[in-house]
């Protein structure tokens, strides 16, 4: 049974007609029509995922490639638009159409008021479109597409509520960022496309052995390994989507997003793109071990301090963000060790808790009327039981207790750092593992101070002028216009379907996925690289790892966690500004998140503005166009004035300029005529 | 013994001194107010003039008078087109003179005196008929410049024409004289051209030759107005009444071409080497001199005078190629300026009226919203003296350069192609006065009534366009005089 | 018909603006429909023109030559190869858009405006199709006039001091050119374009004819750093002149380049092709940053033209290295065509952007940034155009902004990964200022009362928007047929980079 | 014996006299009609002799046109004259100057 193109042009296609429906038709189907069409399109490339799927897993349906059509060819090189399907690709598809659907149903009830409805429902279904072609993608060229597409809608979406400062710096930002990001990735494919001579996938995993040993010069002397030069380059494109330091900082500002889209779009979805990018080049990146080095470091950077900011922050959905981080940080860790299945079963468990967690804090902002910190929370547990119970769901599978979803992803990552042996896992290992503490400090506090303890908010009683949750932010904190109320079934709904893979996905998934090569061809691991095989010698299922899980070190690290943050925010709560006061420093560090977002503000933002305004005075205005352009018309005005007195109206000057003339010409012809007439 | 034949090889020359002597009895026996009909025999005998040219052509070069007279394709061709340009100054002075009361026989009678003039002098075949051509030609011009007895500058202008017009043909004398003598050195002395052209190979006192070459040289630089001997064109220019101007400009134009054709090519060819350089620096002078001072003018006569000179320059370009490929382009620089020259002033005169003479600059402020039709019109006139495709003057800007870079003078083609640039600001400016400027408050703009004027005007300036667009025959006529 | 249609192309317009002069002021809607008319017709004809031309075969096609001036040997010679009818197809194409754009917005002397408008696009039509280098000149140079008019009539204040300096730069680096041409008639007798590619010279001939022709089609481009009439002239110009600007007349540059640098002084190019390459980074760059802190809005599309534009002649000068030092001929190749797509989208984007400037300025009457400020509240629709045509502008994939970029971008790095390093260097930097202008513009609350007064875009104005964003989507989506339509006029061009005149 | 060339030398001297004449004199134009007829003279000088040492006519019969021109020119030079004094009521020539530039 072979993949039907048809299936896959719907799935991709479906989106993208909801889209446009959604978008440009807006105003003759209404608001219902537009909710309407776009989650039926994401429900029918949801169901097809899941055919797809099926097909590939159980129909034992073999891998489709096959190019739509020619996007250009030139000489021998050819671009196409096509689609290639393997495990990878549908797994990624059912993530993404699955996450999708929710957040299209869970959005009905989040921007029921905001006049911008129709527009949100056409902007997510776009990025659906956007990520199916992103993920579908059978060649370089698309996968930028994609890859830029999906850009291109977060910088809409964070930029929603385009009449927030704050919202539109944030997407300016974040396009900023990616573009750095992808500046590297177009480097990357033109290393491809130069190395490789082409840029199907296919094609170039096929000749990718030919890059050993070539190299290019990047510096006179300095030959650079060819497979490094592509791999860095990628991985550079990887690092600005999936927000690794020193690309990061977008990420918490794209909080200013509505919360759906927080979700999809930078927790479950998109942010992964990289972690999916680098495991679909696997084949390249096996290639050099110098890069998956890199990649390595970098991840465990990302992994352990962006994990550390999220312990400081107050605004809920911030906290969710840097665990965002965090856990995008584990993932290029087992990118790093060549763990690429990994990685994906760590990129899909996450996308199930962690869109939990965006969607349960967003029916938590709901109920608080938008109100977003913390501090003015507390106690919600009674008033929102399913939200409560759904997001501990979410939040037991992100610290990892064992049997939860989040247990098997991540402890096979530590694990297989452990195992490793590449250049940095030494220090990879370190970050994982106290990343293990820090996530669960971040998250039992953000538990504690959401659902538990005393309420922190206290309840208006006259509300004259409109209680519409429309108002955003522009109530007094703390004080709300009416008591918090659990949300409708559309927000709930989608908590209660993303709990549930989120408890138990893994338990089922692990075996094959990690260790039943269910992957197939689509992952390439070079024997010698191979972690997974190491501790699939000690795999004897998911009941014996979760019980193992229990002795383990990490399992410590999450407990001592679990008693201090109980310890502190529901028996002394006096403790926590103690601890504040005493580390100081370390807060401020951590508050002012290393600086970092300053000095790239002052760096790049600033520094660019004034290094453009030296060129355009210096140089636009003082060198070219003042000196030379109009320096020159000065000069001639100049000397044109002066020539004119030699016009002094006088007779007499008029006759000696005649004179003067003939004896030039007679002199003249004195010194060099004869030289002339000797010719 | 003059012969028959003599007489119908210059009968377009007696014709005119015939007519013109009968003009002169005609306005003093007309009462004033038959005095218009004037105006219209006179263009009628000019075109008259231009049939006898045409059609007694012979079929190669003839002389007359011994070989006092020459009528080859060259002196055809300037011929024509001076008798052209100056029955249309006629068509456009009509108003102008009726609006000042100069409309009379004095002026119809000296411009064809002076059009004689030029005739003889493009047809001179002996220094003597040079001179003659020269003075007749220069004797009109210095009473047509003084025309307006009531005004103050024309006679300002006057003077300073006659002074240094009598330098200038003093010098040229001069020059004659020595090379008259240095004829003499060691052979036949001699006044005829043809002969002249061999002095060179006998002569005993070269130096002497070259003397006089050099004096003959300055006048006819005057006469070009080619820097430094150009000092009377602006001040006459301004000075002079406009249809003068435009005589000036235009017919004398073609007239200095004629006569440093006949002298540097017929009588001196074989010291080509010696004067192509003389004339080099002369051209750059005047592309230098006539461009920038043309930046800072304010009226436009003047600014036009110094446009004259620079277009000189690109006319002793073409000269300065000494070849018939350089004179070819030079005549065909000299009609197109004619043209170009006969167009711009021509729109001056259709836009000054009595008590207003409508030739500083700012007086065109905003003619493309007073007299749309009239500011295109200068507007062709502007971008032909410019030298912007497609017009005519870029045509004759090509060839002139095209021709000093065949001489192997690139460097001069260069130095003509940079003055080019610095042309371009002050053309551009008159049209951007014309089109970009708002018209003055209550300002006077308006066109002459006389349709004569504005038809004849309009396929003036139009046929810039025309042959701008196809000029292969004109050029095809001009080298064929030069025998290319 | 078929057997003059260049010439039908040309005149067409040339011809239908007499009628629409003729319509005077008095009858401006006469005059709107006429040159519609004109226009709609011109666009057909070259429709016709991409039917007819064979891009299978490639090579010079519909040739028309008749001896214009016997004495000289200049022809009227005219034929297209698969670039000219790109360019023809996009020149027709934006000649409607701008009619349309200026149908009432202009009410001073409409029927001058259109007028000027439809020679304009006659006399580039003509560029795109003349074989004899001396008819390119004269039409090279004519296409100033109507330029010169329709910035000086209906420019901004500062309109003089911008149209007089738009035409004596321009005016100032053709000539130059001229002095070269008639050096090669001096050597070939015939100004015969075909005949002078194969002219051989030597190096050092070459050298200067190189320089000569290369300042005059910098100009145009223009380049780094003979670039600055083009700021002032967009700021000044009216919208319709911006969009013939930047979309078509800066292609005149470059196509230049193609026409003249590539076949009659190969040596020469490749000799100085570091030179071009390097200048056209700095374009990248350095205008990049200038563009970043410019306060209005036309100036900062105007410098992002000239960065876009350094792709261009980036794709083409690097495929001088990579055939000559690498002899990878596919790679040059997809430079190349990198180049010509990008001058095609270029035409589009700019065009695009410049009629989004045009409907804000035509409502407030001012082109400041800091005037401006949530204006998507106002005008929705119009936001989404904007938005679309800034992300062309950015490079974003699906739109046709990127596809040059990324071909050349791909290309370049094969002759030095340094070269694509800065040339890529434009994702960011073309999206900064780009992003941030549309920030700006377009986000945010409304501050200034006038902007709360804007009104959505109208009929026209959203049939000249949607036009636009039909090309840019459609090259964006499926490139291959302009492409194809290109291909083998640019592997004919590559081959002969590959010839030594030597 | 008188050669040819002192009748050259005068002749040039004449002619130096006379262009000296034309831009020395700031005062009287009548004074620059005088210097134009000495220059004529100076011409005529050359002409006559070398026409009587070379032994060839046509010389002298260029001088006779000569003069009569010159009479011609005179005529008009006067005239013009008559014409700035009515004008102006001054023939002085540093006065002249109203164009210029």
């Amino acid at each position: 049974m072979a993949i039907s193109t048809h299936i896959l042009l719907i799935i991709a296609l479906a989106p993208l007609v909801g889209c446009l429906l959604a978008g440009f038709l807006a105003r003759f189907i209404g608001r219902a029509g537009a909710h309407s069409v776009t989650i039926l399109g994401v429900a029918v490339s949801c169901a097809l995922s899941f055919l797809v799927l099926y097909q590939l897993t159980v129909g034992g349906a073999a891998e489709y490639n096959q190019n739509l059509y020619t996007w250009f060819q030139i000489g021998h090189f050819n671009a196409s638009v096509g689609f290639m399907v393997d495990r990878l690709t549908a797994m990624m598809l059912v993530v993404v159409s699955f996450v999708s659907l929710l957040v299209h149903v869970y959005t009905i009830g989040y921007m029921r008021d905001d006049p911008g409805y129709t527009r949100f429902f056409s902007y997510i279904s776009l990025f659906t479109f956007s990520m199916f072609m992103l993920v579908m993608s059978n060649n370089f060229m698309q996968l930028f597409f994609g890859w830029e597409a999906v850009g291109l809608v977060s910088y809409l979406l964070i930029g929603f509520w385009y009449k927030r400062p704050t919202a539109i710096f944030a997407n300016l930002k974040a396009f900023m960022v990616n573009r750095v990001g992808d500046f590297g990735f177009l480097l990357g494919i033109a290393a491809v496309l130069y190395f490789l001579g082409t840029l199907d996938y296919a094609t170039a995993f096929a000749n990718a052995p030919s890059l050993v040993g070539r190299t290019l010069q990047i510096t006179a002397g300095t030959q650079w390994d060819a497979a490094t030069v592509i791999c860095i380059c990628l991985f550079i494109g990887a690092m600005g989507k999936s927000a690794q330091v020193p690309l990061h900082v977008w990420l918490p500002d794209s909080m200013e997003g509505p919360t759906p889209i927080s979700a999809l779009i930078h927790a479950a979805t998109m942010v992964t793109a990289g972690i999916f990018m680098v495991s679909r080049m696997s084949p390249l990146f096996e290639l050099s071990s110098t890069a998956l080095s890199f990649v390595l470091v970098i991840g465990a950077t990302t992994a352990l301090f962006t994990g550390l900011i999220g312990i400081v922050q107050n605004d809920i959905k911030r906290v969710i963000a840097y665990s965002t981080l965090s856990q995008l940080g584990y993932m290029t860790v087992a990118l790093g060790v060549s763990m690429y299945s990994g990685a994906v079963f760590h990129l899909m468990t996450h996308a199930f808790f962690k869109a939990l967690l965006f969607l349960g804090a967003g029916s938590v902002i709901i109920a608080m009327h938008h109100e977003q910190d913390m501090r003015y929370m507390g106690g919600l547990r009674k008033y929102m039981p399913i939200t409560w119970i759904t997001m501990w769901a979410g939040s037991i599978a992100l610290v990892a207790v064992p049997f939860t979803s989040g247990f098997y992803s991540k402890d096979a990552i530590i694990e297989a750092v452990g195992e490793s042996h590449r250049w940095g896992a030494h220090y990879a290992y370190f970050c994982v593992m106290a990343g293990v503490l820090v996530t669960g400090l971040y998250t039992f506090r953000q538990m504690y101070l959401t659902f538990h303890g005393k309420e922190r908010f206290t309840i208006a009683e006259h509300h004259g002028h409109g209680h519409d949750h429309d108002d955003h932010g522009h109530h007094e904190p703390g004080v709300l216009a009416h008591a918090p109320k659990e949300s409708p079934w559309v927000v709930t709904l989608p908590l209660v379907l993303l709990a549930i893979p989120s408890l138990l996905v893994g338990f089922f998934t692990i075996g094959p996925l990690l260790f039943g090569n269910w992957f197939g061809s689509a992952i390439h691991v070079e024997a010698a690289n191979d972690v997974l095989a190491e501790m699939g010698a000690e795999f004897h299922g998911p009941l014996a790892m979760a019980l193992h899980g229990f002795t383990q070190m990490p399992f410590w690290l999450l407990l001592a966690a679990f008693i201090i943050c109980t310890y502190i925010y529901l028996f002394n709560p006096a403790m926590a500004g103690k601890i504040k006061a005493a580390l100081k420093p370390l807060w401020t560090v951590l508050d002012r998140k290393y600086w970092v977002d300053n000095v790239y503000f002052a760096l790049f933002a600033r520094g660019g503005v004034m290094l453009g305004r030296g060129f355009w005075k210096a140089s636009e205005q003082g060198v070219i166009d003042g000196a030379m352009v109009n320096g020159s018309v000065g000069v001639v005005h100049r000397v044109a004035a002066a020539m004119r007195r030699l016009q002094s109206g006088y007779l007499y000057h008029y006759a000696f300029a005649m004179i003067l003339g003939l004896i030039l010409l007679l002199g003249g012809y004195w010194l060099v005529g004869p030289g002339l007439a000797g010719q | 013994m003059p012969t028959l034949n003599d007489i119908l090889i210059l009968l377009p020359e007696f014709y005119l001194v015939a007519a013109a002597c009968l003009l002169l009895l005609l306005d003093a026996f007309m009462k004033p107010a038959q005095r218009p009909l004037l105006h219209w025999i006179s263009i009628a005998v000019l075109l008259v003039a231009i049939y006898l040219v045409i059609a007694g052509q012979p079929d190669r070069a003839v002389t007359a008078f011994g070989s006092m007279f020459v009528r080859d394709d060259v002196a055809e061709i300037i011929k024509v087109f001076a008798l052209g340009t100056t029955a249309m100054i006629f068509v456009y002075a009509r108003p102008y003179l009726i609006d000042r009361k100069l409309l009379g026989g004095e002026f119809y009678t000296l411009m064809i005196f002076a059009v004689i003039g030029i005739m003889l002098l493009v047809s001179a075949g002996n220094l003597v008929t040079v001179y003659l051509g020269l003075e007749l030609l220069s004797l009109s011009s210095y009473a047509l410049v003084a025309l307006n007895r009531e005004a103050k500058l024309p006679s300002e202008a006057a003077i300073k024409y006659f002074v240094l017009g009598a330098l200038a043909s003093g010098m040229l004398l001069y020059g004659m004289s020595m090379v008259y003598g240095a004829s003499g050195m060691g052979g036949t002395p001699t006044l005829e051209l043809a002969q002249l052209s061999h002095v060179m190979g006998y002569t005993t006192a070269p130096t002497l030759l070259l003397f006089g070459l050099i004096f003959m040289i300055v006048g006819i630089g005057f006469k070009l107005g080619a820097a430094p001997f150009h000092m009377w064109i602006p001040d006459v220019y301004q000075g002079a009444p406009t249809p003068v101007t435009t005589f000036v400009a235009a017919g004398s134009k073609l007239a200095a071409f004629g006569m440093a054709y006949r002298l540097l090519a017929d009588g001196m060819g074989d010291l080509a080497q010696h004067w192509q350089l003389i004339l080099a620096v002369l051209a750059v002078l005047s592309l230098a001199i006539g461009n920038l001072v043309a930046i800072v003018q304010t009226n436009l006569k003047r600014m036009l005078a110094y446009s004259t000179i620079s277009h000189m320059g690109y006319l002793l370009l073409g000269l300065s190629a000494a070849g018939p490929e350089g004179y070819a382009a030079a005549l065909f620089y000299a009609i197109c300026y004619a043209l170009m020259g006969v167009a711009a002033f021509g729109v001056i005169l259709a836009m000054s009226r009595a008590g207003f003479e409508c030739e500083e600059i700012a007086d065109f402020k905003g003619l493309a919203r007073k007299a749309p039709w009239m500011a295109f019109l200068m507007l062709l006139a502007m971008f032909s003296l410019a030298g912007v495709p497609p017009l005519f003057g870029f045509w004759a800007k090509v060839l002139v350069l095209e021709a000093a870079i065949h001489a192997d003078m690139l460097w001069l083609a260069i130095v003509g192609i940079v003055f080019a640039i610095v042309g371009l600001y002050y053309y551009l400016y008159v049209i951007k006065v014309m089109y970009f400027d708002a018209p003055e408050e209550g300002g006077a703009l308006q066109v002459q009534q006389d349709k004569p004027l504005r038809l004849v005007l309009s396929l003036n300036a139009l046929s810039l366009l025309a042959l701008g667009l196809y000029w292969g025959p004109l050029l095809a006529w001009c080298r064929r005089a030069f025998g290319v | 018909m078929f057997n003059h249609l260049l010439s039908l192309l040309i005149w067409l317009p040339v011809v239908g603006a007499i009628p629409v002069l003729f319509a005077g002021s008095a009858r401006p809607n006469l005059a709107r429909w006429l040159s519609m008319l004109v226009a709609v017709l011109t666009f057909v004809a070259s429709l016709f023109l991409l039917v007819r031309y064979n891009a299978d075969t490639g090579g010079m096609q519909l040739t028309e030559s008749y001896l214009w001036i016997a004495s000289w040997g200049v022809h009227y010679g005219l034929a297209v190869d698969g670039i000219s009818v790109a360019l023809i197809v996009m020149t027709t194409f934006v000649g409607i858009l701008v009619i349309a754009g200026a149908w009432e917005v202009i009410q001073d002397k409409p029927h001058l405006y259109m007028a000027a408008m439809l020679i304009l696009e006659g006399l580039l039509i003509g560029v795109f199709c003349a074989t004899d280098a001396l008819l390119f000149y004269a039409l090279f140079e004519a296409i100033l006039i109507p330029m010169f008019i329709l910035i000086g009539m209906w420019g901004g204040p500062r309109r003089v001091y911008a149209t007089l300096k738009f035409f004596i730069y321009t005016f100032f680096g053709s000539v130059f050119m001229l002095i070269a041409l008639l050096y090669l008639y001096q050597k070939a007798g015939t100004f015969d374009l075909a005949t002078l590619a194969a002219l051989p010279l030597t190096f050092k001939e070459q050298a200067w004819i190189f320089f000569a022709f290369l300042i005059a089609f910098a100009i145009k481009v223009p380049m780094v750093p003979v670039h600055t009439w083009l700021p002032d002239a967009h700021v000044e110009a009216p919208t319709g002149g911006s969009v013939v600007l930047a979309a078509v007349m800066l292609k005149v540059g470059t196509y230049g380049m193609l026409r003249f640098i590539l076949p009659i002084v190969p040596d020469a190019g490749a000799h100085f092709a570091w030179l071009i390459v390097v200048l056209s980074l700095i374009a990248i760059v350095y205008i990049g940053y200038v563009a970043l802190v410019q306060e209005d809005m036309k100036k900062l599309v105007a410098y992002s033209s000239v960065a876009h534009m350094g792709f261009v002649t980036l794709g083409i000068f690097i495929a001088f290295a990579l055939v000559r030092e690498q002899g990878s001929t596919d790679m040059a190749l997809l430079g190349m065509q990198g180049a010509m797509v990008q001058m095609i989208s270029h035409g589009f984007v700019s065009g695009a952007m410049f009629t989004c400037i045009g409907v804000m300025y035509d409502r407030t009457h001012t082109r400041q940034i800091k005037d401006y400020g949530g204006v998507i509240n106002v005008m929705p629709w119009f936001g989404f155009f904007y938005v679309l045509f800034a992300m062309a502008n950015c490079g974003l994939p699906g739109t046709s902004g990127f596809v040059g970029e990324f071909m050349v971008i791909l290309a370049s790095f094969a002759a030095s990964p340094w070269i694509a390093l800065f040339a890529a260097f434009t994702l960011i930097i073309g999206a900064a200022y780009t992003l941030w202008l549309v920030k700006r513009v377009l986000w945010g609350e409304i501050t200034n009362p006038h902007v709360a007064e804007m009104k959505e875009i109208n009929g026209r104005e959203t049939f000249v928007l949607v036009a636009f964003a039909a090309a840019v989507l459609a090259l964006g989506i499926w490139p291959q047929p302009l492409i194809h339509l290109m291909d083998s006029s640019v592997s004919q061009l590559v081959q002969q980079l590959a010839i030594h005149k030597i | 014996m008188i050669s040819l060339a002192h009748y050259i030398v005068l002749g040039a001297v004449l002619f130096c006299i006379a262009v000296a004449g034309l831009f020395i004199n700031r005062k009287n134009v009548i004074v620059l009609l005088m210097s134009i007829e000495l220059m004529l003279l100076a011409v005529n000088m050359n002409f006559v002799a070398f026409s009587r040492f070379l032994g060839d006519v046509s010389g002298q019969v260029f001088v006779f046109f000569i003069l009569t021109v010159a009479a011609a020119e005179a005529a008009i030079g006067l005239a013009i004259l008559v014409l700035l004094f009515r004008n102006r009521s001054t023939i002085n020539i540093a006065d002249i100057d109203s164009m210029k530039g």
